[in-house]
């Protein structure tokens, strides 16, 4: 697969609130929205060039609407601190579409689920696999830790079956996302992304079924283009050499799940 | 006719002075959306070694101010695989390569050198001293100048391509290392390295690199690298190419200035992934406006 | 009761781990709109020569990412000014004084070391070996381990006081400079004095400092002012003293956990004049917060 | 003299361009504007602190109004362009006053010299000269490159005669700012801040007709309160020790001119 990325200066058209902690950010990009794919990210300087902070920050592609790229953001440091204060018409750099996305597959059901910001990616994937496969059946699973964190999951909504699981039990089941699986029968394919032990929960009652299942990962990264080997991620088995890793930048950052944890 | 950017390194003639750094710059097939290769005076492709080496655990970066730790672990396929999967790219991409070279043995840096010399695609070697030396108790080959000089001339003794050794700045005083290298046969020197840097995250009480320490790249480190680099140039009579924070064309000009002969962009790449290939244009453009030629800029600051 | 802050350098105990750095807090007076000096570990006030000393030429300051560059070439008015002008000033402030002295020889740190003997307002001495010795050709105290003993046992020799070696981070490997001076009778080590830097100003051609070189300071340098100390306090048994580039809570918390029992605050000063007390109370409602004491916190890295 | 000083929240209320180049900023700071003297300075912070730049920028109090200060500075680089980008209600930290500022002397004539952005502090002492001293005649020789870097000369009047020097003769005279030097006679007090070399000749024409002549440096600045020793500047005359340098932030920035051009 040809992978053509660009840097595009994107121009916010809109910032907004979707919880306390988290904001959706929609940038006019046409070249970025005119290739990515669902799955993939972006890296944005949240600063100028040359200023603080120095790296750009990895972020999800959560839509693309025409020319423009929605991106869905929780605020947790210097970077997205930044983003949080852009207004509508700053403009800011932006480097993508990176990495491998999502494929989706050959299935009567998909199972997407997401815990915290980690439903970011999911929403372009659900759309995208409505276009593809408008019969097939699509389940998202959203987790979080009580309903003040559920971000925006009206929007996947029609066509998408929404379950919700909540750590508190403000909305939805009380407990955690991987539970609501239980009730998941059939020719699945799982997408997964969200905090590390929930998607391996997630693999975990993925192979027993034998289900397909998608994750995506993060790691820290400094180029996004798979130059600086910096993104590394310890791949499932046993490889020498070079081959111990994989670059969630380049190779992912969706990887099949035994592919990381066996 | 445009200016002449050409610059002379050992016997190799370099388009223009910009290059790019090991490790920033993958095999230049990452940055091919970004820069053409062909545009750029060398790039200095990662570091090889003579087995693959898996490198580190994760996480092995994080951000420091104006600055990045890295503790990558020199993972590289080994010489082996570079010469059947990346040669054939690199010859396609029309660059100057230059190969960073590494090792845990002089043995090591004797047989890449051998193993490369073959290769019309690679038209120099650049020899990180950065790493340990496995036989004499991981001492640095780049800290004690006798083992800088037998490291270079085993390179030169078995390779007929310009040979560029690459200090390390974390030495009491790097013009003693350079001119041991100088002596034993080195074509130009290139500095500097990473300053060997830390970071630990409050809460966890853990190391932010899997690796404990890691290499201090960017901006930060451009003040140290410029000393560096004017004291090796007044130190040395075999060109120095500049490494350290380049980010600006101002940044070039300082280190060209202070008396390098070329300059290589290292983390820079990171956040403007065209950078090296609008360097090129930018110092094109300021020795035109200043109607000034490249060799009167190198070396002529005025103390 | 409120939370134990206090910590050992040798014979002295601090209110808190909290001191200004050498040089960036002039003689207190200057910070007291902002700061209560007594509410700190301790100060240490600029540098001390056996006569007076009148500086670099300007400039002596130049910004750079994330630091700065000074050339301040050790101005000071000699220890007899300070006993006379300053002494009686530092009484007043009621702060845990210590004094930093720097020399060109050996009989230099001995005479100013038994010159502040007598004085019961200061309570510690930081030797700056950063300095170059006169007699030995100008090469730095601080990089050569016997010339570092040598000074450190003369200034024990004439002091009762604490005494406190103060390191420079420009050498291969700090660790041997720790060991030799904690092997002379150093109490503690303080690290790190400023990396080397540069800096050209383009249009000009020249250096941006008169003095050429300078000392870098501030944010960039804390990455490998981490590390230094986390070397240096698995190598010595002495108290270690963390400095460089820390400017907020966090910056303190890594440098304790890294080993270091207390830290001093340099740069961040002119930035935040009042950054020194507000960092004591930080860290008080740290250490509350989470339920720890200052001897859970220190050292506590897990590798 | 006592000096005190502190580190205040300002909020900007105005912030205009003056011409090309410069501007000028109206900040709500009640403490620091109660204690200015003329001649004093602030030491701004262009970013949030910790934030590149690193270091506060020195600038002169160009005047005081109420609780309001006004600075009237040059964008010249990254801190001055920040400052630039600011907008009504943005706040920024102030540390100031700083420094020793003019001293009004006793005279029947005094006669500011401002060379380009060199007239700032003259507002503010301007008006301090003209209430201490309500017979005196106030004259205010303003040079500049062209007429479009005149800066706020209307603001000085009434009460103050404005002559004017142009390099190239755009306004007022053709000339160099000193040369209208010669139209002044009496028992005059200068009181001057441009470039040095324009300074140097203030002061040089002063000691010739025993004019008293108090000059404003510049420094490159860390601590702005004699803490660092980096401001330092040398003094004329043979001085030993740490006596040869005097430092503008603590010393200055107001010197006589024989303490510091033989
Ligand atoms: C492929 C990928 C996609 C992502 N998609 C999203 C998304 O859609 N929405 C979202 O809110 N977050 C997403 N993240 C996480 C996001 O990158 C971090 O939250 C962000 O970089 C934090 O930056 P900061 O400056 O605010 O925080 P700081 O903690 O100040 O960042 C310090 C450094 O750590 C890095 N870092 C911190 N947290 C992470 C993290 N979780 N993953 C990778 N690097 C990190 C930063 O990039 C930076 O280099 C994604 C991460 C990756 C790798
Ligand atoms: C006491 C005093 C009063 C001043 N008053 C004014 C004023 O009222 N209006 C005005 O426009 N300018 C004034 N200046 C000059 C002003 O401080 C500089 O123009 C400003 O610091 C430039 O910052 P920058 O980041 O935009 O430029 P940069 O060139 O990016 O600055 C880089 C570094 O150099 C320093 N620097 C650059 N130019 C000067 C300079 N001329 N003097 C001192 N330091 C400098 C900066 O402070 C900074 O540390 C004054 C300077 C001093 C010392
Ligand atoms: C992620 C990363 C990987 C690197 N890998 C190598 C390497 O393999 N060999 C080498 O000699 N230098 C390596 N370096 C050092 C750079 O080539 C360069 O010397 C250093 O980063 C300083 O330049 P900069 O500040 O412009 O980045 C690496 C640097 C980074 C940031
Ligand atoms: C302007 C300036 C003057 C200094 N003067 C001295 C000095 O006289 N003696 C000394 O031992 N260190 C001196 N230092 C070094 C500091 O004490 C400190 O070690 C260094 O700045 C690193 O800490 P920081 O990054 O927090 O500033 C000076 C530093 C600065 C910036
Ligand atoms: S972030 Fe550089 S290789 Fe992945
Ligand atoms: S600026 Fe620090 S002493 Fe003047």
């Amino acid at each position: 697969m040809v992978v053509v990325q660009c840097v595009e200066q994107g121009v916010v058209q809109r910032n907004s609130q979707v919880n306390q902690d988290s904001l959706a950010m929609v940038i006019l990009s046409p070249r970025i929205a005119a290739m990515a794919r669902p799955g993939q990210f972006v890296m944005v300087a949240c600063s100028k060039t040359g200023q603080s902070p120095l790296l750009r920050r990895p972020l999800s592609i959560h839509a693309v609407d025409g020319d423009c790229l929605t991106l869905l953001y929780r605020v947790v440091g210097q970077g997205t601190e930044l983003l949080a204060n852009m207004n509508v018409n700053n403009s800011l750099s932006i480097l993508g579409p990176l990495g491998m996305g999502f494929a989706i597959a050959e299935r009567k059901h998909h199972c997407l689920v997401g815990g915290g910001i980690g439903i970011a990616p999911l929403l372009f994937l659900a759309r995208a696999i409505r276009r593809a496969q408008p019969d097939s059946q699509i389940t998202l699973l959203a987790g979080a830790r009580s309903d003040l964190e559920l971000l925006v999951i009206e929007k996947f909504q029609p066509g998408v079956e929404v379950l919700i699981a909540t750590d508190d039990g403000s909305e939805g089941h009380h407990g955690f996302v991987t539970e609501l699986l239980a009730e998941i029968t059939g020719d699945v394919e799982v997408y997964t992304c969200g905090p590390t032990p929930m998607m391996k929960g997630v693999a975990a009652i993925a192979r027993k079924h034998s289900w397909g299942c998608q994750v995506s990962l993060e790691s820290h990264m400094a180029c996004g283009m798979g130059a600086c080997l910096g993104c590394a991620v310890e791949r499932s088995g046993v490889h020498e050499g070079a081959d111990k890793y994989v670059h969630v930048c380049k190779d992912g950052p969706v990887f099949k799940a035994g592919e990381i944890w066996a | 006719m445009g200016i002449d950017l050409s610059v002379q390194i050992g016997s190799l003639q370099l388009k223009n002075p910009i290059m790019t750094a090991s490790g920033t710059f993958g095999y230049g097939e990452e940055f091919s959306p970004f820069v053409d290769c062909a545009d750029l005076g060398a790039i200095v492709v990662k570091g090889i070694s003579v087995t693959p080496r898996p490198g580190n655990p994760p996480p092995r970066i994080v951000e420091t101010e104006a600055g990045m730790l890295n503790a990558i672990g020199l993972q590289n396929g080994g010489i082996e695989r570079f010469i059947d999967s990346k040669i054939p790219m690199l010859r396609e991409l029309d660059a100057t390569v230059i190969v960073n070279i590494l090792g845990d043995s002089v043995e090591d840096y004797a047989e890449l050198a051998r193993r490369l010399e073959p290769l019309p695609e690679v038209a120099g070697i650049e020899v990180n001293i950065s790493c340990p030396n496995v036989k004499k108790g991981g001492v640095a080959f780049g800290t004690v100048p006798e083992m800088a000089a037998r490291v270079t001339r085993a390179v030169k003794d078995h390779s007929s391509k310009t040979v560029i050794v690459k200090l390390s700045p974390n030495v009491t005083d790097i013009t003693v290392i350079a001119r041991a290298v100088a002596e034993a046969g080195a074509d130009a020197v290139s500095l500097i390295n990473t300053l060997i840097g830390m970071a630990i995250d409050v809460d966890s009480r853990r190391p932010k690199l899997a690796n404990v320490i890691g290499g201090l790249s960017g901006p930060a480190i451009k003040p140290v690298a410029l000393r560096m680099v004017y004291q090796v140039a007044q130190a040395v009579n075999i060109p120095v190419i500049g490494i350290g924070g380049i980010t600006s064309l101002n940044d070039v000009l300082e280190f060209l200035i202070a008396g390098a002969c070329a300059v290589q962009i290292g983390t820079a790449n990171f956040i403007n992934p065209a950078v090296s290939s609008e360097l090129v244009l930018g110092l094109e453009q300021y020795l035109t406006t200043h109607q000034c030629s490249l060799a009167d800029l190198i070396g002529s600051v005025r103390v």
